[in-house]
């Protein structure tokens, strides 16, 4: 079912955000990116409900019978707090990293604790 | 439904292009406006509650953490090492010509500067890497490498080859300084064998110890001190050279130079 | 930006297309049942509530919605452990304003807390909800930290109070996940009766959880927003 | 009803400690004592054959999570509760923040609701508190290279669970559920298609990187060596178990065994390899632990009931003693100033005897010295795999163990000078008499037949005796040609493609049944 659908957007857009995670050495531009991960997949399992001539899932709309499935909208919301909750750790220890090391930079960062180990 | 499809493509769109600036600030922002085109998406898939959340926190409070955590200015990270009168540490402060020389850059380009000590070969694998924007720290014109950017050079100096104790002079030349200054001054003040050539920043400050047992040749050949780039800094390149080439005009870098160097 | 090797970014592309490929085999279109839209309906018919998105989220994966508001609340603890004991940089100035800030902002709050306030307490009836609301207002109280600055804002809003508020809310809403037992119920299910579906007070227990993670969560987010405020432009 | 209770009462000790700061030690043993009646209630019921499983707030299954309460699920949670007895022993002396207090009882909550499960989003979130609260534990002590491994961990881990929930998303969008019991329905009804693979490999692959499997948890040296002694243990005898548990779950789901006995396998050998390389002790730990979730997945993976039994048993076998030995190297490293081997042997006077007994029983029970832990579990695992290939493999594997093993045997000579205080004893004793007593304690998770059956023997006594021998053999070839091996996997950027290659591996493994 390839085509212009949320479904296939979703697994695009998880891609584009693997490919910043992996070629992006900055750790803000890393965090950025894990972001869209999660997003995409937040997309994906709102757009497994969608249907065109669906309606929001709340009862006091007229056609109640063609509410779209509210489950997957449910339990979306917690994937979004989640989210939300490791970004906002991430950047602090970010923070601490750029006082220790001075850079953002992901490889610097890894030599240096590994210099510091020895 | 139309909306929907258009909307739908922009996604990628706007999350390719984020991720790909260059600048911190940039890419926050366009994840930003992609979580909030990603909210009306989610409003026009029926799913009005996940489109509030998703608005409140994915578009405002997120993009909001980020542009606070992030400096608005950019930096320029300068790679070092420590070398008396050019660019050294004196308790917490940063002293020294080049650091002056550095300060006037930052200045004009308007970045923090941020500055790395290292040794010297750990300065000259940051450079080749392109890891840092300059490198500085008693680098003579002579012996940086192949594939860098260097100024011309702001600081005539000498070579001096320290060997001993108790060694003949004349001998084979010894190789280029290396690793940290401490650690030959701590060899001379044991006077445990050395055998490094010195520039004569790094030179002056080992002659304040006793260097009786040591024989020192001065070696032939006309040297300066360079700042070096990467090469894919050629702009960085140009800026340092104007404000080098005002600095020389103007006499200033002559009085900094008498004050480092009195 | 710096360019990574030519062979990891080959490598990358190769196994993020390979990835991309193999998970769009799996996807298919489901249409959904009769019996599946009847079900939805009855779960909104049993809570009472209309929005069939809080009778899930509040009702019946209640348990679900307790960890994500321990997840947060672990947030917020490790924000306020690592920022704090770095002490702040040097006495933080307000954000630079200028007088039509200050007025905006001035201006601003009052409706902003006042559809915060809204969104929560209508969370069963419309979309929106405890958590939505709640940082609504947590991000709205920015507004008057650009007006005055954090540590008068935090001041007038009562440093104990804040502190008494982070966790008392924490232990309103697992108190309210225990007490249907004290009423010879289930764990985690409904204290108070449907009640009329439509009206302010229906919906059972889900007004006042989401009342309860509405001030959790504003406090909370005022407390990560006030901790990067403080420490802004450190990265 | 216990089942809700255990995570609940955790919670709410959590919310407690935060309210107050004093207390926060005295909830710590109070939430012990209620912990140890609700678990002993728990398998009253259970021995009296209760069918112990809910589906909370009072709903049907479908659209409420289920919890099922089974002799698995209650033998990980007193493994659980165990640790958690050794881990405030062991800190008792130290001066910790109520913080920390906060975060283990979400921790343990969160372990104790992983164990009952039967919900894949449930896992999720689970996963999730799990992994922020482990994550804040392994930056606690706030060191530089501590943040750093901690976000690494993060990341990867993040990183692990969109693939978990994207897996979730599939499952949804063909079985219409969450529930385990209702999805394990569907698969049986069409196990080939193609849904089912993709799911089976996007939810393994994501919970792998939690679980410490070689190719997916890249993170885990790092974070596990640089973490404080007690966060250390936990980490290994709890949190990578979750992961386990949850592959267990869903390899009673899907069919999984081919691609569960290779990655075993693989996990096994380059963890032993690495293990068997690296000069430091706590590095030797962590490693260590990848190997031996390799066992495990190697007794999931043979398929029988007997060999999941066994592998069960050495997952908690292994929490023991792997915490036993965090504890005790953690404890030694303190006092040296470094877990650096060498630097460690030639101080070895510094190191106090109960901190040695400790060491000791220890490493007799991961190389499988009868009648410790180790050898226990081992030989119920290995009596039930049953192709002589299989089970060549795996003592391929403890051979291995006893190699990378013996590098910490010359810690335990020299003569001790210094004292061990009597809390960290008592943890010490504690795990300890759990290891040693293991074999009569795992009666309860194996039927005795079978345990007397595999242990009492002469083949499994004499197995043991020959891997002992062929493993000290190794140590010393080994030992003088020290090897390089390839460090940069474990950046994250290079961890990130490890874990994408290895699912596309794992994509290919699923459709060989």
């Amino acid at each position: 079912m390839v085509g212009l659908n949320g479904v296939t957007i979703s697994v695009v857009l998880f891609g584009i955000g693997l490919l910043g995670l992996v070629l992006r050495r900055d750790l803000v531009v890393k965090l950025l990116a894990l972001g869209l991960v999660n997003s995409a997949v937040i997309l994906c399992l709102v757009s497994l409900g969608a249907r065109p001539d669906g309606a929001p899932p709340i009862l006091a709309t007229p056609a109640a019978s063609a509410i779209v499935d509210p489950l997957p909208q449910a339990i979306v919301l917690s994937a979004i707090v989640i989210n939300f909750a490791i970004l906002a750790l991430a950047l602090v220890f970010v923070m601490l990293l750029v006082e220790r090391y001075h850079t953002t930079d992901s490889h610097r960062i890894e030599r240096a604790s590994a210099a510091e180990e020895d | 439904m139309t909306a929907q499809l258009v909307l739908l493509a922009l996604l990628p769109i706007t999350a390719g292009l984020a991720l790909l600036q260059r600048r911190r600030l940039h890419a926050i922002i366009g994840m930003g406006a992609f979580s909030l085109l990603l909210a009306t998406v989610f409003l026009l898939a029926n799913a009005p509650d996940v489109a509030i959340t998703e608005a409140a926190i994915g578009a405002a409070l997120v993009t909001l953490i980020y542009v606070l955590a992030i400096r608005k200015t950019g930096r320029l990270t300068v790679a070092a090492s420590e070398t008396p009168g050019l660019i050294g540490r004196e308790g917490e402060q940063i002293v020294g010509l080049e650091w002056e020389i550095l300060e006037r850059l930052a200045a004009d380009v308007g970045l923090d500067l941020v500055v790395q000590f290292a040794s010297p070969e750990e300065v000259e694998e940051a450079i080749r890497r392109g890891e840092v924007d300059i490198g500085a720290g008693g680098i003579l014109a002579s012996e940086c490498g192949e594939n860098v950017l260097r100024t011309s050079g702001h600081l005539p100096t000498a070579r001096f080859a320290v060997a001993g104790p108790r060694s003949e002079p004349g001998g084979k030349p010894a190789a280029p300084f290396r690793g940290e200054l401490a650690d030959v001054i701590d060899a001379v003040r044991r006077g445990a064998p050395v055998s490094a050539t010195l520039d004569l920043a790094r030179f002056l400050a080992l002659s304040r110890y006793d260097l009786d047992a040591y024989a020192i040749e001065r070696v032939e050949g006309d040297e300066a001190y360079v700042f070096v780039l990467p090469p894919s800094r050629r702009d960085l390149h140009q800026r340092l050279a104007e404000i080098l080439a005002r600095l020389a005009e103007t006499g200033e870098l002559d009085s900094m130079i008498r004050r480092h160097f009195p | 930006m710096r360019r990574a090797p030519v062979f990891t970014i080959l490598a990358a592309i190769v196994l993020v297309a390979g990835f991309c490929a193999v998970v769009l085999t799996g996807f298919g279109f489901r249409e959904p049942s009769a019996g599946d839209i009847d079900a939805w309906a009855d779960v909104a018919r049993r809570t009472g509530a209309i929005n069939v998105v809080s009778s899930i989220y509040l009702n019946a994966r209640l348990f679900d919605t307790l960890l994500e508001v321990l997840v947060f609340a672990v947030a917020v603890l490790g924000v306020h452990f690592y920022l704090t004991a770095r002490g702040r940089p040097e006495p933080v100035e307000s954000i630079p304003e200028s007088n039509v800030v200050r007025i905006a902002a001035d201006i601003l709050l009052p409706p902003i807390l006042l559809i915060s306030i809204y969104v929560v307490l209508h969370g069963h009836l419309s979309p929106g909800g405890g958590f939505s609301g709640g940082v609504i207002a947590g991000t709205g109280l920015l507004l008057a930290a650009i007006a005055l600055g954090t540590d008068t804002v935090t001041a007038r809003l009562g440093p104990r109070l804040l502190d008494r508020a982070e966790w008392g809310t924490l232990l309103g809403i697992l108190f309210l996940a225990f007490a249907p037992i004290f009423a010879g119920r289930p764990l985690l299910s409904d204290l108070l009766p449907a009640g009329t579906p439509g009206r302010l007070a229906s919906g059972g227990s889900i007004l006042l959880y989401n009342a309860l993670i509405g001030a959790k969560v504003f406090v909370g987010s005022w407390v990560i927003v006030r901790h990067f405020v403080d420490h802004r432009g450190e990265i | 009803m216990e089942l809700i209770l255990l995570p609940l009462v955790r919670f709410l000790f959590g919310g407690l400690s935060t309210a107050s700061a004093r207390a926060a030690r005295a909830f710590a043993i109070l939430a012990l004592a209620v912990d140890a009646v609700l678990l002993g209630r728990l398998a009253l019921a259970l021995a009296r054959g209760a069918e112990a499983s809910l589906v909370l707030g009072g709903w049907e299954r479908g659209l409420g999570i289920a919890f099922s309460g089974d002799q698995i699920g209650l033998t990980f949670a007193a493994l659980i509760w165990g640790l958690a007895v050794a881990v405030l022993l062991y800190t008792w002396r130290d001066d910790l923040r109520p913080y920390f207090y906060v975060l283990l009882h979400l921790l343990i909550g969160a372990a104790y609701a992983m164990v009952f499960t039967k919900d894949l989003f449930n896992a999720y979130v689970i996963l999730e508190l799990l992994t922020l609260a482990s994550f804040l534990l392994v930056g606690y002590g706030r060191r530089p290279r501590q943040i750093w491994a901690s976000l690494n961990y993060l990341v990867l881990c993040s990183l692990g669970m969109s693939l978990f929930l994207l897996g979730v998303a599939v499952v949804y969008y063909h079985a219409g559920t969450f529930d385990l019991g209702a999805l394990a329905a569907e698969v049986a009804a069409d196990p080939s298609a193609p849904w089912v693979r993709l799911a089976a490999t996007l939810l393994v692959g994501g919970v792998a990187v939690k679980a410490g499997v070689f190719l997916f948890s890249l993170w885990l040296p790092s974070a596990h060596a640089r973490a404080t002694p007690a966060v250390s243990a936990l980490l290994s005898g709890v949190v990578v178990k979750m992961g386990v548990v949850e592959i267990f779950r869903l390899s009673e789901v899907f069919p999984l065994e081919p691609t569960l006995l290779v990655l075993g396998f693989a996990t096994a050998l380059l963890g032993l390899l690495y293990a068997i390389q690296t000069r430091d002790a706590k590095r030797l730990l962590a490693f260590s632990t990848l190997s031996q979730i390799g066992y495990l997945l190697i007794g999931f993976g043979a398929g029988t009931a007997a060999a999941k039994l066994g592998a069960l048993d050495y997952a908690v076998a292994h929490g023991l003693f792997k915490g036993l030995l965090f504890l005790a190297v953690g404890e030694a490293a303190r006092l040296v100033g470094t877990s650096d081997l060498r630097t460690l042997i030639s101080n070895r006077n510094a190191i106090p005897r109960a901190t040695r007994l400790a060491l000791l029983v220890g490493i007799l029970g991961i190389v499988g010295i009868p009648p410790f832990a180790g050898f226990a579990a081992k030989s119920v695992l290995e009596s039930a795999l049953h192709p002589a290939l299989l089970h060549a493999g795996v003592g391929l594997i403890s051979v291995g163990t006893v190699a990378s093993f013996a590098k910490l045997l010359p810690l335990l000579g020299g003569r001790s000078t210094g004292r061990s205080d009597r809390a960290r004893i008592a943890a010490y004793g504690w795990l300890a008499t759990a290891i040693v007593l293991f074999l009569p304690l795992s009666s309860a998770l194996v039927p005795r037949s079978i345990l007397s059956a595999a242990c009492w023997t002469w083949p499994a006594y004499l197995e043991t005796a020959v891997v002992i021998l062929l493993g000290l053999g190794l140590r010393r070839l080994v030992r003088d040609r020290p090897f390089r091996l390839p460090t940069a996997v474990f950046r994250i950027e290079e961890g990130t493609l490890v874990i994408l290659a290895s699912l596309l591996l794992v994509f290919c493994l699923v459709h060989v049944v």
